[in-house]
């Protein structure tokens, strides 16, 4: 079983050269601590800027240089800065090759809610909407089970929902899985030490998985 | 040259009355107009419709005209990080629209082109369509999004001068160059306020005649929300 | 009657304080000699700037820095550089105070033409349309007959049009003169030595006319 | 950072084929990609479909391509000062599309912004409007006019980096910002390359995201159409 580090690990993996990537707030901002060496990508930040940095030396936090999790951040060679319009405007004409964004619950025909529980928590779906809406390619992070060890990954979501049949990738604690264009979860790896039984009871959502599947290389 | 120069936050916001719509720049507390904060708080004025993307914090930001219940309703993406927002919203007593932060950018950017509605597939299949007309071009679903209309923008930026120029720094930038287009009035605050012709023409990010009103701005805070680092060596 | 000065010496006294006024070609970019000492306005040419100054000095003349007529030109302080996407977007959100343009033909309804000669002439209508669409204050500067005496104010255009029901004002070489929103054109001033007779004969469209209608002051 | 250098115009055109669609920047001959304009002259691609303001001169600009006759249809809002291109058009040897100025830029604007179609009055009663959608928002008549679908852009900019972060100068930025954004492909020609980090972020125009390809262009002529000045003193 995956740790967030782990998660954010495997994720690193689908990265490739030459990709604008736009990071979610939460395991997926951990993502840019793995990028393997050698591999040049630009991170977009939806409040306005590519070319995102590490976090700054402490003493020398700028205010004005923050991104879209409101964090103290750096730029790096290149950078550009923008306005909100333009940021969503790259981000609607599909000009970021790959988003990486957290999850509640993620349905088995690609839907995604990750932004509301009704009556419990209201914090708004920022730039999440637009992205699932928007991106062609797009990979969810996110906790298979919850802490109740009931599955995330559902015949259909109960939350309400941030987009519509546009996921195609999950990386959990537990699994890499795909999902199908007809439908149907499609496991593709498995976490080191997690047998593929326990992927199956813990999706509750249509899971098509043959019993000798790949456990994950997160090297 | 048109002169915008305004003596300071309470001359500049001095007509904004009871129950006026307000677009306020910002991301989260980063390029927040401050000073028209405070002011609008000293001044007391109720009933507003406050937009921009965030509500502050508890004590600080728009975060400041909640707790003086001075906001009616606020327009934002992401209400995060505020206990005081979050109590009024589950009490009902302050009403909440959440639209998806492109949306939000794009229907200021819409008002200040002169655009009355744009197309958007942010919010498809979600309740935000609710009632909202959807369109198909090229196989692709779309919400038609309306512009918005607000009395009054008020936006922070680094330097300006007195014709209205605006040059915002870093990400402070974000939303006050689109609100600064899109209010029928636009107040501009500036940490340094220079005289015609120190601003570099191509450096300019928003053209005066979008600014009706400029004021050198006080006691800058610039608080941090997320102060974070990274070890040094 | 008036020359083409004259008619730009006029048009330039319906010029405000504190007014951002786009002019076009001809005529209109002749308003900029004469607008009044003390008065403050600024020019915004289409083509992307905000503060246009005087044509340059010989031998100052920069390639990169334009007019909508082409022209090399120059910028005054607090002058500011756009793209033509927010250039249009000001004219249509009607940030520009005042329009001043040429034209063919006007109608008595309001109704420009100025963009194109059907098997002659197809220069094209640049930015006309969407200054005439969108512009709130309009003055067309133009020609009330043409060199073989035929009115060129008219019961409607015979033109292809360059907007519907837009123009309120047009000066020529004889008059002033509104376009009221019911129709009709109405004379509000003549120019020096031109009798009211003369006009009511030059306008083809309908014309309201009182016998004493005041000659311009161009001082 | 991504590295978009080329080696010159004609690697930067090496997939220009025949029938492609074209923005080409500029307004007049102020900022046009003369070094891309020169490479598709001698390349002789046919069949263009060029989308730009203007049509060059007789001997300069686009007017070079109207001349050897490799342009099936320009779509521009102003097309005087060239006779060639005239005398095509009478002809009926040269498809032309004219749309107002305004139109022209926002359509470039919706394909940079992912808006399949934008409202604008420009057009209202008038030819242009024929066969398009009109809509009414409060009173006022609008045209729905579509997002531009282009091959490629090419954008002339004053400075650029490798990472293709675009800077323009004065009054040669016009049309260029707006089509980098809205190209499958774009590229860029600048009259100085330099390494990312060379320029200050706050003041690129042109983010490089939305560049494919950049090169320093060389021997540029930047022909003024219109000399005009005033006596000294």
């Amino acid at each position: 079983m995956l740790d967030k580090n782990g998660i954010a690990r495997r994720i690193a993996k689908e990265i490739k050269d030459g990709y604008y990537v736009n990071l979610g707030i939460g395991i997926p901002t951990l993502v840019a601590n793995y990028i393997p060496e050698g591999v040049n990508v630009v991170l977009q930040s939806e409040n306005g800027l590519l070319g995102m940095g590490p976090f700054p030396f402490e003493g020398e936090e700028d205010p004005d240089m923050i991104n879209a999790g409101k964090q103290t951040i750096t730029t790096l060679p290149g950078s550009s800065v923008f306005d909100s319009a333009m940021s969503f405007g790259m981000i609607r004409s599909q000009k970021i090759d790959l988003t990486i964004l957290g999850a509640m619950e993620v349905s088995e025909n690609g839907d995604i809610a990750n932004w509301k529980i009704p009556g419990k928590m209201v914090k708004g779906m920022g730039g999440a909407m637009d992205l699932v809406a928007s991106a062609k390619n797009i990979i969810v992070a996110m906790q298979h089970i919850n802490k109740a060890g009931e599955s995330k990954l559902l015949p259909s979501c109960t939350l309400p929902l941030t987009g519509v049949n546009c996921i195609r990738k999950v990386v959990t604690e537990l699994a890499v899985l795909d999902i199908l264009p007809e439908g149907g979860f499609r496991l593709i790896e498995r976490a080191p030490g997690v047998s593929v039984d326990f992927i199956i009871q813990s999706t509750s959502g249509k899971l098509f998985a043959e019993a000798d599947v790949k456990e994950m290389d997160l090297n | 040259m048109i002169n915008k120069k305004v003596s300071g936050a309470e001359e500049a916001i001095r007509d904004i009355t009871d129950g006026k719509t307000l677009m306020l720049g910002g991301f989260g507390l980063c390029g927040i107009p401050e000073n028209c904060i405070s002011a609008l708080v000293k001044k007391g004025v109720k009933d507003l419709t406050c937009i921009s993307n965030n509500a502050g914090v508890d004590d600080f930001g728009i975060g400041l005209l909640l707790k003086t219940r001075q906001v009616k309703k606020m327009i934002s993406s992401y209400v995060g990080e505020n206990a005081e927002f979050e109590r009024q919203l589950l009490s009902a007593e302050l009403e909440v629209e959440l639209i998806p932060q492109g949306t939000l950018a794009t229907r200021c950017m819409a008002a200040g082109y002169g655009m009355p509605a744009i197309f958007t597939p942010a919010g498809v299949g979600t309740e935000v369509a609710e009632g909202k007309e959807t369109r198909n071009f090229n196989g692709k679903e779309y919400l038609m999004e309306y512009a918005f209309d607000a009395d009054f923008a008020l936006v922070k930026a680094w330097k300006g001068d007195t014709a209205g120029n605006l040059i915002f720094r870093s990400t402070s930038r974000n939303f006050n160059p689109v609100m600064a287009m899109a209010g029928k009035i636009t107040i501009a605050e500036v940490e340094e306020l220079v005289e015609p012709g120190e601003l570099d023409p191509d450096h300019i990010h928003t053209p005066g005649v979008y600014v009706h009103r400029i004021f050198q701005g006080a006691d800058y805070e610039k608080r941090i929300e997320q102060r974070t680092t990274r070890p040094r060596g």
